[in-house]
């Protein structure tokens, strides 16, 4: 689709957020929980805190959710029923962090939108996307994430944990955003790149009103952002140092808890587990983390990764090299969570800078 | 360590050779200590006998001055002012409620961090026997010499913390240092009658006699004491006793502190052995022989 | 001697005693080391055991109008040789105090009673013991104004009675205490 | 007298030097200044690295439990007074060997919340260091090897402070309100298990939540599976835990553990009279019992 | 594939007229796994059992529930009719629909929808059972007794008299025990030592038993018919075997004076190479070396080596390790008095005519210092007047123990009627607190001290003695008269409780058996097993355990013996094989498991790699020794240790079979 | 990965033959009490009842066990979790433990997991403690009856471990 660019008063954003959550949309954006931010439903434009730089924890679970059921069982006489979960799958139940209770309504026919989300966030979409759609085409996964709309809005300072111009986004990019908004003129300037997004615009006569289509040129241009080290180095240390003792090193002091993971907008690693009694149970999938010692502990008892260390370095390995050489893509948008929510202080940008320069100097 | 002193009430009075003796022997032993800035009275037997939460906060004000003030012991030389003083100290150790209430009641904080020392314990503990020995200048190996330990030094065990109760020899160890001969009787421990001096004097006459008469048949020529009440009822008595019983006794009763003076060549004056009842000229004279 | 016990009123009492005391009553199996030690039994109406075991049955009027609770001089001999470790010479504090909030006289023992009383008022205004004062109140008190009389001059020759009094300065706290405690 | 700091790297240097111990762990400057992380150090040269401030957040002991850091043998650890309470119970349930350890324990003033550093904070009061400084019984630590004073003065408590006052605020509420309550935190749950790991005291090789014949805990991410694994790992740490509130600090969705820790302690010392950490040698009060204990609740 | 028989009882109309069985099969059979599910009018009769029995072996069942009466009841039955066909008789689960369902409700519907429910409960259960083999132990057939005193005696001469060998340690130079030291018993008044004599020198002459004294226990490891023991015999300086017992080197030794002796409680003095007593068993002597002028002085002194006829003293003699394999143990380790010291106002140790009861009854033997004649320790002379003062340290929280120690009512009656038999126009007082005479012919004894022997008893207690011209004056309280007395006696016999021998909770610890707060040994259950301690194949006896007196003391040492007697019956040790059983892959080693184990069964196991690296420490289940209570798994973290029979999984199948 | 596995009740149900509604879940609307007994002492208790034909209500289900020792708290979780609506745990009086202490273990273990319990909003009445000896049947019957008229008074509750 060929890009179309616009600009909207701050008014008229308000307007139009509060109207998409009347036409039986569910909008959701950072809201204050708890002395801090998370993503939420909104019911009204000012629930939205869209000062923040990021909110702790990442939207991926409207695309993943914590848990998901893939299909229920029952037993009644004879016969089994098998209910296929797939159906409700755009609507699948979902705990917010915020709204305090589990959500089944989900509302039918209505749009999810995610509103205020940052540009890495918006990011890690179409990246997850193509590892759901490798070899198989998971339908759980694909069913929301076509029926997730996403505004985002650019960035202005990014703090010491980004590196998402190193993880080759910026803070201004439109890379997974239906609608990417930009403060500046009378409120906003909106880049809108997918036809979601200009659903959502031409959702109503009024809505439609609201935006002030202008030219290419009249969008503010973006800043030239300077990514402080070179990811392909950080790629290129990976590629030749496997057994380095780096790794082994820096992360004695990883305790393991795999908040990075949890945190993390493109980890994805889930977990089948069955639930229920004779009469009655469920399939599901649950968010899993590579950095948990049984991860990949074997039947036999044997552990390929034993140390934290080894879970470490296979958490940069499928980030920085495993999946770039297959997608041409960094499973990583450098929003920093990881950093930011360590509670031993492992900084993920320093590590990545100091492998680049590692692999500049050449050391091992 | 900041070292209190806590005279109470007798030794500014009654038993004024107490702390006349008692100040010789502690510049003697180059121990430095300060009265309690405006104590008061810690309300002796009477406050308990009649008013258990005031007998705590009585005490309690003098334990909050000096722990306001910077000092971590207190010496309390009247074993009924140290019997006290300690069991104030273990009530609000106890009664975290009392504690606050007799706090807010003086309005002042009080953490209940004091050490209590009473005479006994101050010697051996604080200025110790190394120290008293070596300053001993003219032992008094002629003496033979009862002490009389009373209630309040020992008992009750739980709350003194000092010395066994039943059968205590601290004092006969500080007698021992002067060099004079401890004599071993059987009533160290039982009871002079105390606070009921005034009120039953016959009790206590009956009392103290049966106290003094013992001393006297163990062959002891004088009764060492560490309290001013034990002292009263020895000393000033001790004349009517020897009338009700109509037997001779002529038992000078000196203060502990007064016989380590003695020891370290202090005279009888500044001692103000002179003080007592009871003549105590006999074993002075026996001492200059 | 007859009692008859009443229930609430044993109850009352000796849940009073108990709750003053921080003790229980039951504690004591009344093996009698505490009498058989005290050094003025021999002038008590009833031995300490028994004034425990009274007040475990409620008896408050014998028990507050005893001698016995006005002749224990607290010297802790029974406290400290009691093999269950209760505290009799606290029962007799408590006692005392109980006493004296009920406004019972004791009838036998009444100078025990005015010496202790005038000897909190003694601290109460001066906040230390002015011995003459305490004296002669006691003394005009109680009508034994010629008890021990003989005494006095010889102290007085020889310094034990000051004739003047050394306050406490801050007064007015003690007075405050007197007041929040009392 | 020695500062702080220069106490604390002499101390590890003489240690590594003289190979009474083969890793020293302490803290040293992390990602911002306002930060601090931990440092593992085994060669004397680099000791100069270690240092001690407020914003020490971490239970160092935690390490104690990792096989990595196991390997060293002979290992000098850098605690607080609060932590080493984690050591001392590691010892008491044969984790640890005593004589494996070098504790080098230093006098803590108070640690400021890393939420507030993160925005800025960097002085000790009242009102930004965490609940468990508040009551803070062991400023210095009760077992150490060598003791690092503090240079600095502790912070003053004003009016009438109590710690983890929303316990007693529970503890009034209906349990209606309670379940109300507690429903809501645990739904923020997302089961990435970081409180565990952060413990020091969940050493387990294998959590029962791993355990699948049967399935003690439900693996869901959901209202009931979150309660579950919540409850047992309250009851898990029931007289154990020793309150360095690693667990809370680490929650990445804020959920308020450590009043359910900090309850169960209370509950314990009312019931048992037990506190835990504070003798190496003091049986755990759910590893003994008394026939006296408390026993109302029984028809 | 689980293959269940299910089995639904009738028992006549007990069952089937409450509950509608026809259904509870019907049921039963759409059940997961159930292959088969029939009724039958008696399952415990022979046809009953006999269709069991058929069904397992036609339908190749790998497990069978029966709904009938209480497991208590027929499980054994029909668990044995199962092994008949070869099934683990672990695999027979019975649900309870007779006691718990038919007898006790009355709703038909209500109550065939519980048996339902208790039936599908089971099913889950036994798809879940393991095999379970019965743990089988060897048994060594010899016993160890540990304490020579007279429940130690009686002890190993009835494991002795039925043929089992008996090793018998004593600590001391002679075995004999405090018994030995009495004068004579309540109350009956025989002579101690006439009835003790005769069964040490049994012991000693006996074929099946090995005595070991002036030994000590050093090691015990194993468990029930398997424990290695170590003993330390502790170098006498006598070679045993040549001597003769002549005494000539005891006459000959110079320390005649200098030593206290212990069997006279310090009344009199003894040498350094001594025999305890004249009736000692053996009788050896022992050089006691920390008085011995040879060892003191470098080797000078040899008086006794140069009397000594057959020349059997060794100077050179170690101490020597013994190692024994025994099956059983017997913990008779006795007791001790507590310290008189204790008590600063009745001056023991300060006036020496304060006396403990056991010095007493040395005075009054006719083997003790003063031949049988009563006299005073301070200048010998007779005393006429005796004060006893009971529960000195007993019942006494505050200074001694709280417990009663339930011999000195009668003894000191004892000695208040031994003194007036002995010096005429003598007079004993008494202080007691209660009189406790249970036995028989114990009040009997009592009374007749007060009415026939004259002793006065005043129910109080003395507060304090003072020493006043001679006199012991003692001050004390009648609390019948609410009298405070003072008794001037001439001598006052201290009535001392009674606690465990010092050193027996080193022996408990030794031998993993627990023991109570003041130290003595606790039984496995005080009512039903007071002969057993906690720890399997370890039993009790005499004073360890608690106060008692003599006939207690030699019944319970014939309650060991007669337990190990019949333990050692059988070839074989037999546990059931319901025990606790240890993952050692995740068991993490916090041994939670082994604090909460009354049955000291879980012992720390070095798990290692091959070249013999300590990867970690687990717990470890002793068969022989774990009672199956499940205590463990229950105080495990990580769920390592399981409870066959009980798995945590069939516990949770069963409450998952309930899902509503 | 351990997790993985399928359980096999979750088989099992896939192969069942036929209806199991018969065991009365669907009709039955009193609530389900589910009592964990010691064997040696409240299970005989149980038995005694029967033997001696007193009759209690129908809405206890009992697990039998070795000894309270045995009976871990969590299984009272899994319990409601399974929809019970009460709980009971009984066992042997103090001092009378078959096993000599596993009631004391388990007596602190409850007393502290009681206490977690109602703080996380369990209402703790339906958690039902006592000590049944195997002579006491009429006490068995008195606790059950008690219990079960206790649980249906109480409103449905909506505690975290009653979500289904």
């Amino acid at each position: 689709m060929e890009e179309k660019y616009y600009e909207i008063s701050s008014d008229n954003i308000e307007k139009f957020i509060n109207n998409l959550v009347e036409q039986n949309n569910e909008v959701i954006a950072p809201k204050d929980k708890d002395s801090d931010t998370f993503y939420d439903k909104i019911t009204n434009f000012k629930d939205a805190d869209l000062n923040i730089l990021l909110p702790k924890l990442s939207f991926k679970e409207y695309l993943l959710p914590k848990t998901e059921t893939l299909f229920e069982y029952s037993i009644s006489g004879s016969s089994i029923n098998i209910l296929d979960s797939l159906e409700n799958a755009g609507a699948a139940r979902i705990i917010n962090n915020g709204s305090g209770g589990s959500d089944n309504s989900g509302k039918k026919g209505g749009k999810k939108i995610i509103f205020g989300s940052r540009p890495c966030d918006a990011g890690a979409g179409p990246i997850m996307e193509k590892v759901f759609n490798w070899d198989y085409k998971d339908e759980f996964f694909n069913e929301k994430f076509k029926n997730l709309y996403i505004i985002s809005i650019a960035c202005v300072q990014p703090d010491n944990y980004c590196f998402c111009t190193e993880a080759q986004l910026s803070p201004e990019s439109s890379y997974g955003s239906d609608i990417l908004l930009k403060k500046g003129g009378s409120g906003y300037y909106a880049k809108v790149t997918t036809e979601k997004g200009l659903e959502l615009i031409n959702s109503s006569s009024e809505n439609s009103s609201l935006f002030k289509e202008i030219s290419k040129e009249a969008f503010p241009a973006d800043k030239d952002w300077k990514a402080a080290f070179d990811i392909k180095k950080t790629q290129g240390f990976l590629d030749k140092n496997f057994t380095s003792n780096y790794f082994q090193e820096k992360f004695l002091s990883c305790i393991g808890c795999g908040i990075c993971t949890y945190t993390c907008p493109t980890c994805h690693c889930f977990d089948i587990q069955d639930e229920g009694t004779n009469e009655k149970g469920r399939r599901i999938r649950n968010w899993d983390s590579c950095q948990f010692g049984i991860f990949t502990l074997h039947t036999s008892g044997h552990n390929p990764r034993v140390t934290q260390g080894d879970r470490y370095r296979q958490r940069l390995m499928h980030k920085f090299k495993i999946y770039n050489e297959k997608f041409n893509k960094y499973l990583c948008v450098g929003c920093g969570r990881c950093s930011r929510n360590c509670p031993e202080d492992i900084d993920l940008k320093e590590i990545t800078s100091e492998l680049s320069l590692m692999e500049n100097s050449g050391e091992v | 360590m900041k070292l209190a002193y806590y005279p109470g009430c007798s030794l500014k009075g009654t038993s004024f050779e107490y702390e006349t003796s008692l100040l010789k022997i502690l510049e003697a032993l180059n121990i430095e200590v300060q009265e309690i800035p405006d104590w008061n009275c810690c309300g002796a037997s009477a406050a308990h006998s009649l008013n258990h939460n005031l007998s705590v906060a009585l005490p309690a004000r003098n334990l909050a001055i000096a722990e306001n003030n910077g000092f971590e012991e207190v010496l309390a030389p009247c074993a009924a002012c140290s019997s006290r003083l300690k069991t104030a100290k273990h009530e609000m150790g106890s009664d975290d409620i009392l504690k606050k209430r007799i706090s807010d009641s003086l309005e002042m904080p009080y953490k209940n961090s004091l050490n209590i020392s009473n005479m006994l314990e101050f010697l051996l503990n604080i200025a110790g026997k190394e120290k008293i020995k070596s300053l001993v200048k003219k032992p008094l190996s002629s003496l033979k010499v009862a002490s009389y330990y009373g209630c309040l030094l020992v008992r009750p065990p739980k709350v003194m913390k000092f010395d066994d109760p039943d059968k205590p020899v601290s004092m006969d160890e500080l007698v021992a240092l002067t060099g004079a001969v401890p004599v071993d009787y059987s009533y160290k421990t039982e009871c002079c009658g105390a606070i009921n001096s005034l009120s039953k004097p016959d009790v206590v006459m009956a009392l103290t006699g049966k106290i003094l008469y013992d001393i006297k048949e163990h062959g002891a020529d004088l009764v060492v004491v560490a309290c001013p009440l034990c002292h009263s009822n020895l000393d000033v008595r001790q004349r009517e006793i020897e009338r009700k019983y109509a037997e001779r006794i002529g038992l000078p009763v000196l203060f502990i502190t007064e016989l380590l003076g003695l020891a370290f060549g202090f005279s009888p004056e500044e001692l103000a052995i002179g003080g007592h009842m009871v003549n105590a000229d006999k074993i002075l004279q026996k001492l200059s022989n | 001697m007859k009692t008859v016990i009443n229930e609430q009123e044993r109850r009352n009492f000796a849940s009073e005693v108990e709750s003053k005391l921080h003790d229980k009553l039951a504690k004591c199996y009344q093996c009698g080391k505490c009498s058989a030690g005290c050094p003025v039994n021999f002038e008590m109406d009833y031995t300490p055991n028994q004034i425990i075991k009274m007040t475990e049955l409620g008896m408050a009027d014998r028990v507050l109008n005893s001698k016995t609770i006005w002749l224990c001089v607290s010297c802790n001999t029974c406290s400290t040789r009691c093999p269950k470790g209760f505290e009799v010479a606290g029962i007799m504090d408590v006692l005392r105090e109980v006493a004296a909030k009920r406004g019972i006289e004791s009838k036998t023992e009444k100078e025990v009673q005015t010496f202790h009383e005038v000897f909190l008022d003694n601290v109460k205004s001066n906040g230390r013991i002015f011995e003459l004062e305490l004296v002669g109140k006691y003394k005009l008190k109680t009508k034994h104004l010629f008890r021990d009389m003989f005494l006095a001059p010889k102290m007085i020759e020889k310094g034990k009675l000051k004739m003047h009094s050394d306050k406490v300065s801050n007064i007015n706290q003690i007075a405050k205490i007197f007041k929040d405690f009392e | 007298m020695e500062k702080m700091n220069d106490k604390l790297q002499n101390t590890a240097k003489e240690l590594l030097e003289s190979k009474e111990v083969n890793l020293i762990i302490g803290f040293a400057k992390g990602s911002n200044p306002l930060r601090m992380r931990s440092v593992f150090i085994t060669d004397p040269k680099d000791a100069y690295k270690i240092s001690f401030n407020a914003h020490c957040v971490q239970d160092l002991a935690v390490f104690l439990k990792k096989p990595e850091v196991k390997k060293f043998g002979k290992i000098g650890i850098v605690v607080k007074g609060c932590d080493e309470k984690a050591v001392n119970t590691l010892i008491q349930e044969y984790q640890l060997s005593r004589d494996n350890i070098k504790i080098i324990g230093v006098e803590c003033r108070g640690a400021i919340k890393q939420n507030l550093a993160d925005r800025g904070e960097d002085s000790v009061k009242q009102s930004t260091v965490y609940d468990k400084c508040l009551a803070c019984e062991v400023h210095t630590p009760l077992l150490y090897d060598y003791l690092v004073e503090s240079d600095e003065p502790a912070f003053e408590i004003t009016g009438d402070v109590k710690p983890y006052a929303k316990i007693e605020e529970l503890d009034a509420m209906s349990v209606e309100d309670r379940n109300m309550f507690w429903q809501k935190e645990f739904e923020k749950c997302i089961k990435c298990y970081a409180c565990r790991q952060a413990c020091p005291l969940c050493y387990c090789t294998r959590c029962i939540v791993e355990k699948n014949t049967p399935q003690w805990i439900e693996t869901n991410i959901e209202e009931t599976g979150n309660a579950q694994w919540n409850m047992i790992r309250a009851y898990h740490l029931s007289g154990r835990c020793i309150g360095c509130g690693e667990c809370e600090r680490a929650c990445p969705v804020n959920i308020p553990l450590m009043l359910v820790n900090e309850k169960m302690a209370r509950d314990v010392f009312e019931k048992f009279g037990y506190k835990s950490g504070l003798d190496i040698n003091a049986k755990p009060v759910f590893g003994t019992f008394d026939a006296n204990d408390f026993n109302e609740f029984i028809k | 594939m689980a293959r269940i028989g299910v089995f639904v009882c009738w028992c006549g109309s007990n069952i089937a007229g409450t509950v509608d069985v026809k259904r509870v099969a019907e049921e039963a059979a759409k059940i997961p796994g159930v292959v088969e599910a029939v009724d039958y009018k008696y399952m415990c009769s022979d046809p009953g059992q006999n269709t069991l029995r058929k069904m397992i072996k036609d339908k190749n069942l790998t497990g069978v529930v029966l709904a009938a009466c209480s497991p208590h009841m027929h499980e054994n039955t029909f668990r044995k009719a199962a092994v008949k066909e070869g099934l683990n008789p672990y695999f027979i689960e019975i649900a309870n629909i007779r006691e718990q369902v038919s007898w006790v409700h009355e709703d038909k519907e209500k109550a065939t929808a519980k048996a339902i429910d208790l039936l599908k409960m089971m099913v889950e259960k036994v798809k879940r059972n393991k095999p379970i083999e019965d743990v089988r132990v060897p048994l060594t057939k010899k016993a160890l007794v540990v304490g020579g005193g007279i429940s130690g005696i009686q002890a190993a001469l009835d494991i002795a008299n039925g043929g089992v060998e008996v090793i018998l340690v004593e600590k001391e130079p002679s075995i004999g025990g405090k018994m030995i030291q009495l004068d004579e018993t309540f109350p009956t008044l025989d002579c101690s030592s006439c009835i003790m004599t005769p069964k040490m020198v049994e012991v000693y002459q006996h074929p099946n038993i090995k005595l070991y004294t002036y030994s000590e226990l050093e090691d015990v490891s194993g468990y029930i018919g398997n424990f290695n023991v170590k003993i330390k015999k502790k170098a006498r300086s006598i070679v045993e075997k040549d001597c003769t017992g002549c005494g000539d080197c005891w006459n000959a030794c110079p320390m005649h004076k200098n030593v206290k002796s212990e069997f006279n409680v310090n009344l009199s003095e003894r040498t350094a190479i001594y025999v305890p007593f004249p009736q000692a068993v053996p009788l050896i002597p022992v050089i006691d070396r920390s008085v011995c002028l040879h060892y003191k002085k470098g080797g000078k002194c040899q008086k006794c080596y140069d009397a000594c006829g057959p020349k059997c003293i060794d100077f050179d003699l170690q101490d020597e390790i013994i190692e024994e394999k025994v099956g059983a143990i017997v913990a008779a380790t006795g007791y001790d008095l507590m310290e008189n010291s204790l008590y600063g106002e009745y001056g023991y140790g300060q006036f020496k005519d304060v006396i403990s009861g056991l010095q007493f009854e040395r005075l009054l033997s006719a083997s003790g210092p003063t031949e049988g004649v009563v006299k005073r320790p301070s200048d010998g002379k007779t005393p006429e007047t005796i004060v006893f003062i009971q529960c000195v340290g007993s019942r006494d929280p505050e200074k001694g123990v709280p417990y009663c120690s339930k011999v000195c009512c009668m003894y000191t009656a004892k000695h208040a009627k031994l003194f007036a038999h002995k010096v005429h126009g003598s007079q004993s007082y008494v202080f007691y607190i209660d009189i406790r005479a249970t036995s028989k012919g114990y009040e009997e004894f009592v009374r007749s001290t007060m009415e026939n022997d004259g002793a006065i008893y005043l129910r109080g207690r003395v507060s304090k003695i003072y020493e006043d011209n001679g006199k012991l004056i003692v001050k004390g309280a009648d609390t019948l008269s609410g009298n405070q007395v003072e008794i001037a006696a001439d001598m006052v016999v201290l009535a001392t409780g009674v606690i465990p021998k010092k050193g027996s909770d080193k022996i408990a610890q030794m031998l993993g058996i627990s023991y109570d707060k003041y130290g003595f040994y606790t039984e496995s259950h005080p009512k039903l097993r007071p002969a057993e301690s906690s720890t399997a194949g370890i039993y009790l006896a005499g004073m360890a355990q608690g106060p008692r007196d003599i006939p207690e003391s030699v019944v319970s040492g014939s309650a060991a013996a007669s337990k190990i007697l019949g333990l050692f019956s059988k070839s074989e040790y037999e546990v059931e094989g319901t025990i606790a059983s240890v993952n050692k892959t995740t068991c993490v080693g916090c041994f939670y498991c082994k604090r909460v184990c009354a049955y000291s069964a879980i012992s720390k196991e070095e798990v290692k790699d091959r070249n013999g690296n300590v990867l970690k420490v687990v717990a470890n289940v002793n068969s022989g020794l774990c009672a199956g209570c499940g205590a463990c798994v229950n105080a495990c973290f990580s769920k390592s240790i399981d409870l066959k029979g009980y798995l945590d999984e069939q516990i949770f199948a069963e409450i998952k079979s309930l899902a509503v | 990965m351990e997790n993985n596995r399928v359980e096999e009740d979750d088989k099992n149900a896939q192969n069942d033959k036929g209806n199991l509604s018969g065991s009365g879940s669907a009709k039955e609307k009193e609530p389900r009490i589910i009592a964990f007994v010691c064997n040696w002492c409240t299970y005989n208790g149980a038995d005694l009842a029967g033997t001696s034909r007193m009759k209690y209500a129908e809405n206890v289900r009992v697990i039998k066990l070795p000894c309270t020792g045995r009976i871990d708290p969590l299984f009272v979780v899994e319990a409601f979790k399974k929809g019970a609506k009460g709980v009971l745990v009984s066992g042997c009086h103090p001092g009378d433990c078959h096993y000599t202490s596993g009631n004391y273990h388990s007596r602190r273990k409850y007393t502290a997991f009681r206490d977690l319990l109602s703080y996380f909003g369990v209402d703790t009445n339906r958690v039902e403690f006592s000590w049944i000896s195997a002579s006491e049947g009429n006490k068995w019957v008195s606790v059950i009856n008690d219990f079960t008229n206790k649980i249906k008074s109480l409103p449905d509750s909506s505690d975290i471990f009653s979500k289904q």
